[in-house]
């Protein structure tokens, strides 16, 4: 159904002038999930052009932490994608650990698992909440996601004091431990997830409306997602399994048993992106479930001092983030500063793909695979 | 000018004029609390009497939002029509309220006055309801095109496209009423139906019924046909551009037209006023009529909250090539189960009734003692005297109680009643079916792989 | 007395919405002039109680040519035309000879003094004396008017072969 | 586009199901009151809010030990300046990721909680409303002076003045933070004792290497000097 007009040539008729109709989507528009801004030309209701216009929300996050302390920055690393501000502390404290070299301590590593988890889990349920409301739901989708999100950020502002700005993440474990009961609040929230999943899955999965809206729209072909640089469900719903957790096997997920839903390649549309993002909440679900049986007793954080001067070296920190690779890149210079401090971020690189999958389409679906792209702009512009 | 006309007048549109209006205030508290339960939120709670905190279940949040509305400013774009801009709005409610004119709705004050209780008696109420809810379609237009706003103008460029569509399967399934009441004034189709003879138990009349509900659902902008007001793709659509009093003239205007066209699928389909009890309190029918009409309105509010946005292509096909042949379709096969229908049964009910005058009125001779009574002859009979009445509910109750009790011919209109009731439901779902195969897409759930 | 009262109320408005429509240079607004225009012809037709004619002229003429009409110009660039500027032609006296001489003729019968009681016959106007008129002694008429615009559509979707634009030929069908 | 399939009809039943079970179970509403206010009670201004000092409120999951609004600074029981903690050494100010702190320090010393003569603020402004409550400032503080309050009303009618905390403002008893924080506040404590203790001991120990060493100098240098005689 979608042949992408990369070349759009406007029928032209004898005696008969047209034109396209010019609208700027954007920046403020109900469905460009912020400040985003597509300069959408139309025939009829066929995008036949699409420029996706952003940095409204630029806020020089990489020259600002160039500029001040390695931890002074963790807090700003919240601000990326405000959504998943767990991974990203733990993208940042990834990078950072490589250069100080500091263990772990166990019990800080599982912890890192289960926020990291939850995030996905409040990314993914929030992510399908407003991409089934993009297209057209009256919100009631995206109200039960939320439901499910308020109890997760309940529990990440019992640990971390914060809800969406948790800050938690340090070099070499975390802040603080979490409170008395934290543990069996989480076991049974995550014991009650999978009903949760189940009831969404029937609200949503086999709704014949979502099914032809999403079906075939946005297609993403395996070769353009891998030359794109796209990663995270957007790649496997393309069809190629590439999960950090599993290559890098950062932390300790090579500990727990788990697996990485991806398609076979064929379509990578719009329904297909959706699906993963279903299917891999199931996987979250039972990554938590292990780590909360496993989690030991002991310390947080390991030896490590607030202001430390790094040997010069190049690294690069990188974990599969609810969006995708989400990497940090350092350059230490010997100084209580990074040299070079830059953010691989995977919001912005999977909408390079944008007006590829737009062409040709409606305005109704460029709408939708801007949804189903999930970008956050605090990320995207940074 | 007479007295008695203006007392007419008055009494057929003032009842029309305040009720609906209220009961539009009423809706869109109902809209929002139950939308907020379907969203597991608590929707309007708060707003209740002013300066006490008596809540009500925010039954004042209506009279709230009409203060904020008409105290907010009117804003008029630079470079818009100003004119039209402001006709459209107004536009948009004249049609809905007149078209309330042509529901059959009696007014229980007949008792107190005399007069006339419906606004029209029109011959044709139906097609001058089609006629003149069409109009809506200009209103939108105009607010899309007045606004100066791409927005408004995509929007409203959708609005005549569905609008001009959907009408289409929206007529040919009221045609079907039409066609078995031979009239299309209101008041006959209304009282076609009394005794729960309601279209919508024939299986025509439930496809029509399906199909009606679905083009009234396009018609009025509900979801999820709701494109002209698209907010996810056209901000607001043909209304972007509007505020203040204009807007909730807008609101109202679509309020109206649902209650309108809900009006008119009870009209043609659920039996009017018809209801239980109406035998002691005449004036019950209103409220019936009332009730189905927020019946209806409340399966709109839960499709609502249920179901996404259809795509403007997969929109126009599924009215054209699936509701329009489907409702043709349905015609052709009203047509012929009643003929088959109607032909078998009125033969048999002809026979029974002869059976029992027969001895009496045929030539003198031979037959003089009275016929043998066979099981089940006097409801039968009964069936017969309801079938003539063309009380098909009353008719098929006596008959089964008749075939119940042995009554052969009494048994064989019901086989036939049932049987082509069942085979129309069929045909009904394989035309259905087989029309749903042509027209959609290949959407069906997937498989997914994955790695360990 | 009422029936005067609302038959001139509508007359006034039909010869005001017929002028604006000629005489605005913004298509949109004359089109719209003319809706008021078709709309007052239905309530004139209303009040010669030819409901099912005032019906029909809704529903055709504002319902199915009035949209025809705003498809057609949303097609146009620069719809809104000039209004200030007045339209004056050179041939303006050519033209009101002709609307004079069209008027000279169609009330030619009134100048002559024809008798219209003899025209115009009691009818009942019932649709349903409509409809059986239409299927008893016009049913031939009736037949070939169907096929005619049923050859028009066939016609309109093989001309057009789009998909969307069938949808303004039913209509207008 | 199909509705002869079963979606449409699973997704309403599920629909349905929420709309009835809001009524029934709490736990299906995305919003809740908060446990803390009273059912008939309705707020109607803020000052109907639990906003008296160091009310510890009872719902933890809106407020609890962990919670960070914005910070204050900490003085041991006494009088506030007398007592405060704080010796602007400008750590926090230097790391403050938006930079919303500024200090001015004292010209001369003044005896602290211990006695000791030390410097303090003169001037310790924190800007809340560039503030982001990331508790760095908390994190670097050698002194324990400064930690993140849990207060959350701070609303005011001044939007320049008003949102400058200053140093008198800012200043709050180690007892007051043992009632918002109680968990918090005494593991600092037993921190604070053990630091201080290990720097008595630290001391001691330094002040015991030196004496053994200033003892082995004067030992050697004996020594020498006997060398020096004998040589």
């Amino acid at each position: 159904m979608i042949t992408a007009a990369l070349n759009y040539e406007l029928l032209q008729q004898e005696g008969l002038e047209t034109s396209l109709l010019e609208i700027s989507m954007g920046p403020h528009h109900p469905s460009t999930h912020g400040v985003f801004r597509m300069d959408v030309k139309l025939d009829g209701e066929t995008v036949v052009e699409l420029r996706p216009v952003f940095g409204y929300l630029h806020r020089n996050h990489e020259k600002l932490a160039e500029n001040m302390t390695y931890l002074s920055s963790m807090p700003f690393t919240d601000r990326l994608d405000y959504f998943n501000s767990m991974t990203n502390n733990w993208a940042y404290a990834l990078a950072a650990e490589k250069l100080i070299e500091v263990e772990v301590p166990e019990r800080a590593e599982y912890l890192r698992v289960i926020m990291a988890e939850l995030t996905r889990l409040v990314n993914h349920v929030t992510l399908v909440g407003f991409f089934i409301n993009d297209l057209g739901a009256l919100g009631t989708p995206l109200m039960y996601a939320f439901r499910e999100r308020e109890k997760i950020l309940d529990l990440f502002e019992q640990a971390s004091g914060a809800r969406m700005m948790c800050n938690y993440f340090r070099f070499g474990g975390l802040r603080n431990d979490v409170p008395e009961g934290w543990l069996d609040r989480t076991r049974e929230l995550v014991d009650r997830f999978p009903a949760f999943l189940d009831e969404y899955e029937q609200l949503l999965c086999e709704n014949e409306i979502i099914l032809s809206r999403t079906q075939g729209v946005g297609n993403l072909s395996r070769e353009l997602a891998i030359n794109a640089g796209v990663t995270g469900p957007m790649l496997r719903a393309s069809g190629v399994n590439y999960d950090l957790r599993k290559v890098d096997a950062y932390g300790i997920y090579d500990r727990f048993k788990f697996r990485v839903p991806y398609t076979d390649g064929d379509t990578g549309d719009c329904y297909d992106r959706f699906m993963i993002r279903m299917l891999e909440m199931r996987e979250s679900v039972a990554i938590l479930k292990q780590a909360l049986a496993d989690i030991p007793e002991g310390d947080i954080i390991g030896k490590v001092s607030k202001v430390f001067k790094p040997k010069p070296a190049e690294v690069y920190g990188r974990i599969e983030g609810p969006k995708g690779e989400l990497g940090f890149y350092l350059i230490a210079d010997g100084t209580t500063k990074p040299y070079r401090y830059r953010v691989r971020p995977p919001s912005l690189i999977n909408l390079t793909v944008l007006r590829d999958m737009c062409l040709g389409g409606k305005i109704a679906d460029a709408v939708i695979i801007l949804g189903s792209i999930d970008i956050v702009l605090g990320e995207v512009d940074r | 000018m007479s007295f008695e006309l203006i007392k007419d007048i008055l009494l057929a549109t003032v009842p029309l004029l305040v009720i609906f209006p209220s009961l539009f205030a009423f809706t869109t508290w109902m809209e929002r609390k139950a939308l907020a339960r379907i969203q597991n939120r608590i929707g309007p709670n708060k707003t209740g009497i002013p300066c006490t905190r008596i809540g009500l279940f925010g039954l004042g949040q209506p009279a709230a939002d009409g203060i904020k509305m008409i105290f907010k400013e009117d804003i008029v774009p630079r470079g818009a029509d100003k004119l039209f801009h402001l006709l459209a709005p107004i536009l948009a409610l004249i049609p809905a309220m007149l078209i309330l004119c042509f529901l059959p709705l009696e007014f229980p004050w007949g008792k107190f006055i005399s007069g006339k209780v419906q606004a029209f008696m029109l011959d044709s109420a139906v097609i001058f309801f089609f006629a003149i809810s069409g109009l809506a379609t200009l209103a939108i237009f105009m607010a899309g095109w007045a606004s100066r706003n791409k927005y408004s103008l995509l929007g409203g460029m959708r609005a005549v496209a569905q609008m001009v569509s959907y009408e289409i399967p929206l007529l040919l399934s009221a045609v079907v009423v039409v066609m078995m009441v031979g009239s299309l004034n209101a008041k006959e189709i209304a009282d076609a139906q009394t005794g729960f003879n309601w279209f919508v138990f024939t299986p025509w009349g439930l496809a029509a019924f399906v199909i009606f509900f679905i083009a009234a659902l396009a018609e009025t902008n509900r979801s999820p046909f709701d494109l002209p007001e698209a907010e996810s793709e056209i901000i607001a659509g043909y209304f972007t551009e509007y505020s203040g009093f204009k807007f909730a003239l807008f609101f109202l205007g679509e309020y109206i037209a649902m209650f309108a066209i809900s009006g008119l699928a009870v009209t043609l389909f659920l039996g009017a006023g018809d209801g239980p009890f109406l035998t002691s309190a005449p004036w019950l029918s209103v409220v019936w009529f009332i009730a189905k009409i927020f019946g209806l309105i409340a399966v709109m509010i839960w499709l609502r909250g249920t179901l996404p946005r259809l795509r403007v292509d997969q929109l126009m096909a599924f009215a054209w090539k699936f509701l329009l042949p489907l409702s043709i379709f349905n015609i052709l096969l009203a047509g012929l189960t009643h003929f088959a229908l109607d032909a078998r049964v009125a033969a048999t009910s002809d026979a029974i009734l002869y059976s029992i005058h027969a001895p009496h009125t045929h030539s003198g001779e031979a037959n003089h003692e009275h016929p043998k009574p066979v099981a089940g002859q006097k409801e039968a009979v009964m069936g017969a005297l309801h079938y003539t009445d063309k009380n098909w509910m009353g008719a098929m109750k006596w008959f089964s109680k008749a075939a119940l009790k042995g009554h052969a011919q009494s048994r064989s209109i019901l086989g036939w009643g049932f049987g082509i009731w069942a085979m129309s439901l069929i045909v009904l779902y394989v035309m259905a079916k087989g029309l749903d195969n042509v027209s959609r897409s290949t959407a069906k759930p997937r498989e997914y792989l994955y790695a360990e | 007395m009422t029936q005067e009262i609302t038959f001139w109320v509508l007359a006034v408005i039909a010869v005001l919405g017929a002028l604006v429509a000629v005489r605005r240079r913004n298509l949109i607004h004359g089109v719209f002039a003319l809706m008021i225009f078709f709309a007052s012809l239905s309530g004139l037709f209303l009040l010669l109680l030819a409901e099912f004619i005032a019906a029909v002229q809704i529903l055709v003429y504002i319902g199915a040519v009035g949209i025809l009409l705003l498809f057609a110009i949303m097609l146009t660039e620069r719809v809104t035309g000039d209004d200030a500027r007045d339209i004056t032609s050179r041939g303006s006296f050519w033209g009101w000879a002709a609307a004079l001489a069209v008027l000279v003729v169609l009330l030619l019968p009134a100048i002559q003094g024809a008798d219209l009681s003899q025209v115009a016959k009691p009818i009942n106007p019932s649709v349903k004396a409509l409809g059986q008129q239409m299927m008893e002694p016009y049913v031939v008429t009736l037949e070939v008017l169907a096929l005619l615009l049923t050859a028009a559509l066939i016609g309109a979707v093989a001309a057009s072969q789009g998909g969307e634009k069938t949808k303004e030929d039913t209509d207008d069908a | 586009m199909s509705i002869l399939g079963g979606g449409i009809f699973k997704g309403m039943a599920v629909t349905l199901r929420n709309f009835i079970g809001s009524y029934f179970y709490k736990e299906r509403l995305t919003t809740n009151d908060y446990e803390w206010r009273a059912k008939d009670k309705l707020p109607q201004s803020i000052g109907d809010y639990p906003k008296e000092e160091g009310e510890q409120l009872r719902d933890t999951t809106t407020v609890n030990h962990y919670s960070r609004n914005f910070p204050m600074l900490l003085h041991d029981t006494g009088e506030p300046m007398d007592t405060i903690r704080c010796v602007a050494c400008q750590i926090c100010e230097r790391e403050c990721p938006p930079q919303c702190i500024y200090i001015e320090k004292s010209t001369e010393k003044k005896e602290n909680a211990d006695g000791k003569p030390q410097f303090y603020p003169a001037k310790f402004d924190i800007d809340v409303s560039v503030c982001m409550s990331c508790q760095i400032c908390v994190e670097v503080c050698p002194f324990d002076a400064i930690v993140m309050n849990s207060q959350f009303e701070l609303s005011t009618p001044n939007r320049f003045g008003g949102l400058l905390v200053r140093r008198d403002d800012l200043l709050k008893s180690n007892d007051y933070y043992h009632k918002i924080h109680p968990q918090e506040a005494a593991a600092r404590d037993q921190k604070m004792v053990a630091d201080k203790a290990a720097k008595e001991a630290k001391k001691k120990a330094a002040a015991e290497k030196a004496k053994a060493a200033a003892e082995a100098r004067a030992a050697a240098a004996a020594e020498a000097e006997a060398k020096e005689d004998t040589e």
